[in-house]
């Protein structure tokens, strides 16, 4: 017992030893890279010293090892739930909630009038709770995966909304007199300045509803589900006690929404290059 | 034949420290082929003056025509290109990328779009920088990119917002020198805003000075040197008398405050 | 401020129209349905009233709302069980406690990652995966958890708000207290300023316009936090607890007229920090 | 007193009628008991709250116990106030279903979370399939209410004879449209709401007192309520927090309760978890269980509680 | 007494197109109370050369001392006042709480703050907008706020970055002719950048021209001109000479490129 803590503690010096000197020349790419890995590792020797030296029940928080072999043992289940959760429920309703959120930004940026008023009540519409939500959309769309798209319509919306409409407005007097002087038409305007210019703020919403949409589709799927999707399988498994499945999840949860928002922000890094906080 | 006409232009901005009297009661003519200075403190409307011409800004008193029709018209009939005080070159677009920019929204064909950057650009001497982005480009040669964007689409009328201002002086005489070959070959109209007492003299046919609070012209100075300047003009007595003249009436201009 | 009421008032009319007549539109079936077994005819009229006034509709009608926010918030005592005033300052002090700690948490780790590269590489991406786990699905363990070292009441609670509201903060506060140029920086170089002095008159004031705008995502974030929260807390009281009877007993208009609160209640937060934001601002100069 | 920390398996409700009234009418203050009653919900599993020690006793459905037990977890039943199951699947005339060879090819809204045990047993034994294969049924996870059966998205719903019946019934169905299969009548009844605690704590002669105390308060209360219905049902109402119980459907609730507690004393009876176990262990080819538990049950408290 | 040595200075610039070679071999002293001026064309290194003796930069090769130490210990002994390129107040201070910010580092006390704020506010005539904030002034007030700050706490050494490159004439002349004063008065050792000729050879005991890719030193040019300098000076043959040979040296470098 005294052991495995003994371990953890120095699993964690030596991690933070590695990183500080991995910090010291943050130039160098892999080092980059490695830093968070470290990190990563590093908490998962101390999770599993100390739930091995505390001997922690199983059905509370089981090991990383323990998690790591169910992981292996269950990868046709998880990949059942994250064809499910993930690719039916996450990503359609990604694309609808983003492609919509951004037409109709560009309308609401075309009529002030409408902006005046709809973006007041969206704000108040946005802090709708959407764990109360989720109910009421599974009744409208029934217990496939076209609600949880839904519930994801509903979280990206927003957030995307709210940046496109901003990033429209964000540009410099000096470029818009510019077009001007050029008697440029509004979509000449709206293609050569405002949507470039909105770019940065369009990639925040785009990031901002990458884990959104995970969650959405993952709760939404408490309220009523087929009977696979990681949702699904987190809330059974909690009641049969299997935690190692329910951390098993997670960590998909975890891959998968970070690898989402990674490749956002790679798409983000190639459009917005010239942006300054790219540049560094 | 009259190209720019302001008549008794009055212009308050209203700001919520109370209204700013930007222009009161300017009256000028710009005749063709004219190369007008505007020079004057910080904050005496030059800017304003020229946005009011190029349609960016409502007078709320008096009237203007450009070509004999209202700005409005004047602008949408692409009548004039303005260089910005800043560069305000699109960070998205290379510099070759900005100079086509209104090219393109002018329907010009892609043939001749990349011969004319191709000749603006030798013309304000950056040949060779078409592909770079414009923060890899120093602050002098990123305000060249946008004076030849202002060239590239050969309109009559050039308003130019101190666009010499961020050069070191070397570079400065060379530019004064080819836009004086440029206007004299086209036959452009120019109106040119600048801090610089010599240059003012070098370039133009007649010097505005423009004075702050409320912003006005106080003299027009018109100048007896010939078409043809070397840049030895500059040490010559004709010269030095006009930039007395246009330095006294600075002066004047900063006694007022 | 005046211009932007006619507009409101237009969208806010247009919401209702739709609203009303979506209401027709998806509790009919079930209105179809009850005449077919009662083997009655239904025409339009008849319809409508029977879709605007069910007891348990699909989507209730906003007026059905309305008379039930009034009879749970004017009509009861404030004490009583069924106020809704009660439910929402059960969640409210919930919220506003994650929100503190959240907030406090946030601007730590801000102030760590920006003066610690150590912190800076290793730290962000996990923030981020952190935000990637279904907080539904590990909120019932946190409870657990958190009560299994004897902690129970409104802190587990608060922690699940604190989780959902750090998020917008780190990454704000990163943002803003970095948001000093170089030159800044090397003019506090110039002076030989200590770190402590570069933090508190320059980098902290320059990051306040970020501060705020993440206060009220982390406040909206807080609100939904406190919300799930209660779910696995017994769904004992709060605006939580009303969403999830009022879903078990497939009582829309009480889950409507939550929700509804809930949004008043964030909306209500967030104007009141923008408030303070413009005070604060303005005393400063920066608005 | 001694304090004693209670975990229901669901929202305050007559369900729970008896500890309600045992705590309000004094009865484990008669014991000395200091009781804590924490109610449940969709997202609390019982066995969890238990092993975390958030709790010192528990009301749970013996197969979710079983399994957990199976799983490590050391929970032993002490008393038993519930003789009969309460469970039952609900379905509509007009979807075609009239007995059970109809259920094939039909949609059917299942409990999970630790309650789709007896439904997966029992649909073995009919042989029907529950993985979405050919000639099986379409299984749906149902969510807090009845929804399903409503907007016709589900031939059948799993309801409880005390509460989810009911509310279909109130949204304008009549027991005429309705067609109910009861598990008990099935031959497929598992034990519900029973009490368990840790085997380790057990282990402990001054916790094994007061769970006896413990136990023989909580079974005078149920016996109270099962006199006094409507009385015990103003008893939950005041208890419920959230205030969105009603009256009406309270005592309908503890009259239905009332029958199914009506035959124990609060000893378990043997034959009642025999049977419970056989129908999990009948599981087929996914069975709940894989062995028949040992010591997952104790006479110990009750016989010393009746004592 | 040398005030400011730098020999055999290099600074390479890594960046992700290359080395850039910001500083060549330059050396040179500054001597106590020294008027040094830097001119030469964009990107030769002047503002580098001045980070280097205000260790903003480190140098790759070569050394500078400044009063004899390192500059980081000079740095550290609040040795200078730098005027940065741009103004660089904080928005969210008063003019008057900008002047002070040093003054509170260096934990002087609220008293002398408060007479120090004063007199510096007075020297560039901005007395009675202490309470005003940076954006409530037009830009050429603000760069006078700056300058004021960095006289503010009495430096020995000022080191000015183009403090003058956002004023019309007439406000930079007097300005000038104020430094002028200053450095009389006070015997400052001064480090001026600049790009205007007149400017440099107006103010200067020395003249530095830089020339680019690799920034180095081209010239040093010793003025002839007495320390009681009118502004009509320049008008002097004297002065005209000087000025030349600056442009001269400035010309060769642009050639070379
Ligand atoms: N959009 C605006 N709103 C309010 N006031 C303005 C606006 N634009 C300019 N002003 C004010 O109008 C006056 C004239 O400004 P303008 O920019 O024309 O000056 P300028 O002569 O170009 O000065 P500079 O030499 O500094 O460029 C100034 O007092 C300025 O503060
Ligand atoms: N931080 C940096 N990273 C990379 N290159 C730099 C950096 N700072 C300056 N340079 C480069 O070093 C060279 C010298 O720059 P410096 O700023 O010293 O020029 P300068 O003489 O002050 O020019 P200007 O008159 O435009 O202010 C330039 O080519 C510039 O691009
Ligand atoms: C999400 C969820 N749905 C259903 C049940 C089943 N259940 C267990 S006790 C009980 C009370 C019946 O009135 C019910 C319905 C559950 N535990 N969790
Ligand atoms: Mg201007
Ligand atoms: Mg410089």
């Amino acid at each position: 017992m005294i052991g495995w803590i003994g371990f953890a503690i120095l699993a964690w010096f030596a991690g933070m030893l590695v990183n500080s000197w991995l910090a010291r020349d943050p130039g160098v790419q892999w080092r980059r890279l490695a830093a968070p890995i470290v990190f990563g590792a590093t908490m998962i020797a101390a999770w599993e010293g100390i739930v091995r030296g505390f001997d922690i029940s199983e059905v509370l928080l089981p090991a990383p090892s323990v998690i790591a072999a169910t992981f292996a043992a269950s990868l046709d289940i998880l990949w059942v739930d994250f064809v499910q959760t993930v690719i039916k429920g996450a990503l359609s309703g990604y694309l609808i909630g983003c492609g919509a959120a951004f037409l109709i930004a560009v309308a609401i940026d075309r009529y002030p009038f409408l902006q005046r008023g709809l973006l007041p009540v969206g704000n108040f519409v946005a802090a709708l709770p959407i764990i109360g939500m989720a109910p009421i959309l599974v009744m409208w769309f029934g217990f496939d995966w076209q609600s949880k798209a839904a519930v994801v319509v509903v979280m990206v919306f927003f957030p995307m909304l709210v940046n496109t409409v901003q990033g429209l407005q964000d540009t410099g007097a000096m470029q818009r007199d510019l077009m001007r002087t050029y008697a440029a038409s509004y979509w000449q305007t709206l293609f050569k300045l405002r949507l470039p210019a909105a770019m940065p703020f369009i990639f925040n919403g785009l990031k901002i509803g990458t884990t959104l949409a995970l969650i959405g589709a993952i709760v939404a799927e408490f309220f009523g589900s087929p009977v696979k999707g990681m949702g699904f399988r987190i809330s059974t498994s909690v009641g049969q006690l299997a935690l190692d499945l329910v951390w098993a999840e997670i960590v998909v949860a975890a891959i998968a929404g970070s690898t989402f928002y990674g490749v956002m922000a790679l798409i983000e890094k190639s459009v917005t290059f010239w942006h300054p906080s790219q540049r560094t | 034949m009259t190209i720019i006409q302001a008549q008794n232009l009055d212009l308050t901005f209203q700001t919520n420290d109370g209204p700013i009297h930007a222009l009161k009661d300017v009256s000028l003519d710009i005749e063709k082929g004219d190369f007008i200075s505007f020079i004057g403190p910080s904050g005496c409307g030059k800017t304003t003056f020229l946005r009011v011409m190029a349609d960016l800004e409502q007078p709320t008193g008096g009237s203007v025509t450009v070509n004999g029709v209202a700005p409005e018209d004047a602008r949408k009939a692409r009548a004039y290109g303005y260089v910005f005080q800043a560069a305000g070159l699109y960070p998205w677009r290379t510099i070759g990328g900005n100079i086509r920019l209104p090219l393109e929204i002018m329907g010009i064909s892609k043939a001749e779009q990349t011969e004319r950057v191709a000749r603006v650009l030798e013309l304000v001497e950056l040949a060779g920088f078409e592909k770079k982005f414009p923060w890899q480009l120093s602050g002098g040669m990123q305000q060249r990119a946008s004076i030849a964007r202002a060239l590239s689409f050969d309109a009559d009328i050039l308003l130019m917002d101190e666009p010499f201002g961020a050069l070191d002086e070397i570079v400065r005489d060379h530019l004064n020198e080819q836009l004086l070959k440029l206007w004299d070959q086209t036959g452009k109209t120019i109106a040119f805003v600048t801090h610089s007492i010599p240059e003012a003299v070098y370039l133009s046919t007649k010097i505005v000075v423009m004075s702050p609070r409320p912003g006005r012209i106080t003299d027009v100075i018109d100048s007896p040197l010939p078409k043809d300047r070397p840049l030895d003009i500059r040490d010559t007595p004709e010269f030095l008398e006009v930039a007395h003249r246009v330095r006294d009436g600075l002066r004047a201009g900063h006694l007022d405050e | 401020m005046r211009a932007a009421v006619l507009p409101i008032l237009t969208v806010v009319g247009i919401i209702f129209v739709l609203w009303y007549a979506a209401a027709v539109w998806l509790n009919a079936p079930w209105a179809y349905d009850k005449a077919t077994r009662s083997g009655a005819d239904m025409h339009f009229t008849a319809l409508v009233e029977d879709t605007w006034s069910q007891e348990k509709p699909k989507l209730p009608a906003p007026h059905q709302v309305g008379a039930e926010l009034w009879k749970t918030t004017v009509e009861k005592k404030i004490t009583s069980k069924r106020s809704l005033i009660y439910h929402s300052w059960i969640t409210l002090s919930a919220t506003l406690l994650g929100f503190l700690l959240g907030t406090g948490l946030g601007v730590l780790l801000a102030i760590g990652i920006v003066f610690n590269r150590t912190m800076d590489m290793s730290v962000m991406p996990w923030v981020i995966a952190s935000q990637t786990i279904p907080i539904l699905a590990i909120a019932p363990m946190i409870i657990v958890v958190l009560n299994a070292v004897g902690i129970s009441g409104l802190l587990p609670k608060a922690m699940i708000s604190m989780y959902l509201s750090f998020f917008p903060v780190v990454v704000g506060m990163v943002k803003g207290l970095r948001s000093p140029d170089q030159m800044q920086l090397d003019q506090m170089r110039t002076w030989h300023a200590s770190a402590s002095q570069t933090f508190w008159k320059l980098r902290l004031p320059a990051s306040m316009p970020y501060f705020f705008t993440s206060l009220k995502i982390g406040m909206a974030a807080s609100l939904v936090g406190a919300i799930v929260g209660e779910l696995p807390t017994g769904a004992v009281a709060g605006l939580g607890a009303r969403l999830l009877a009022g879903s078990y007993y497939g009582q829309t208009i009480q889950i409507w007229s939550a929700l509804i609160m809930a949004a008043a209640l964030a909306a209500a937060m967030v104007g009141l920090i923008g408030a303070v934001q413009r005070v604060t601002l303005k005393r400063m100069g920066m608005a | 007193a001694d304090d004693v920390t209670l975990q229901l398996k669901w929202v305050t409700q007559a369900q729970f009628a008896g500890y309600y009234v045992a705590l309000d009418k004094g009865f484990y203050e008669e014991e000395g008991l200091n009781v804590t009653i924490k109610p449940g919900g969709p997202d609390i599993a019982p066995t969890q709250v238990l092993a975390g020690g958030g709790a010192d006793v528990t009301v749970e459905w013996m197969p979710a116990a079983l399994a957990a037990r199976e799983k490590g977890l050391n929970m032993v039943n002490i008393a038993q106030p519930f003789k009969s199951s309460g469970m039952m699947l609900t379905c509509r005339k007009d979807a075609g279903i009239a007995s059970t060879d109809d259920f094939k090819g039909k949609t059917l809204g299942v409990w999970f979370f630790g309650n789709e045990f007896p439904f997966l047993s029992w649909m073995s034994q009919l042989g029907i399939p529950t993985d979405g294969s050919d000639g099986g049924v379409e299984v749906l996870k149902q969510g807090f209410n009845v929804d399903p059966l409503l907007q016709n998205q589900a031939a059948c719903v799993s309801t409880m004879t005390y509460n989810e019946y009911w509310q279909v019934i109130d949204a304008g169905l009549t027991p005429d449209d309705l067609v109910t299969f009861k598990y008990e009548d099935e031959g497929v009844a598992t034990l519900e709401d029973g009490l368990y605690a840790l085997e380790e704590n057990l282990a402990d002669p001054a916790f094994e007192d007061k769970m006896v105390r413990f136990v023989r308060a909580s079974m005078k209360g149920w016996k109270y309520a099962e006199e006094n219905p409507d009385e015990a049902a103003e008893i939950v109402l005041d208890n419920d927090a959230s205030g969105a119980q009603t009256e009406k459907h309270q005592k309908r609730m503890m009259g239905e309760i009332a029958k199914l507690t009506a035959g124990s004393n609060g000893a378990l009876i043997e034959a009642d978890y025999q049977r419970t176990v056989d129908s999990l262990l009948a599981g087929g080819s996914d069975p709940v269980i894989t062995k028949a538990p040992e010591g997952a049950w104790t006479h110990a408290i009750t016989d010393k509680a009746l004592n």
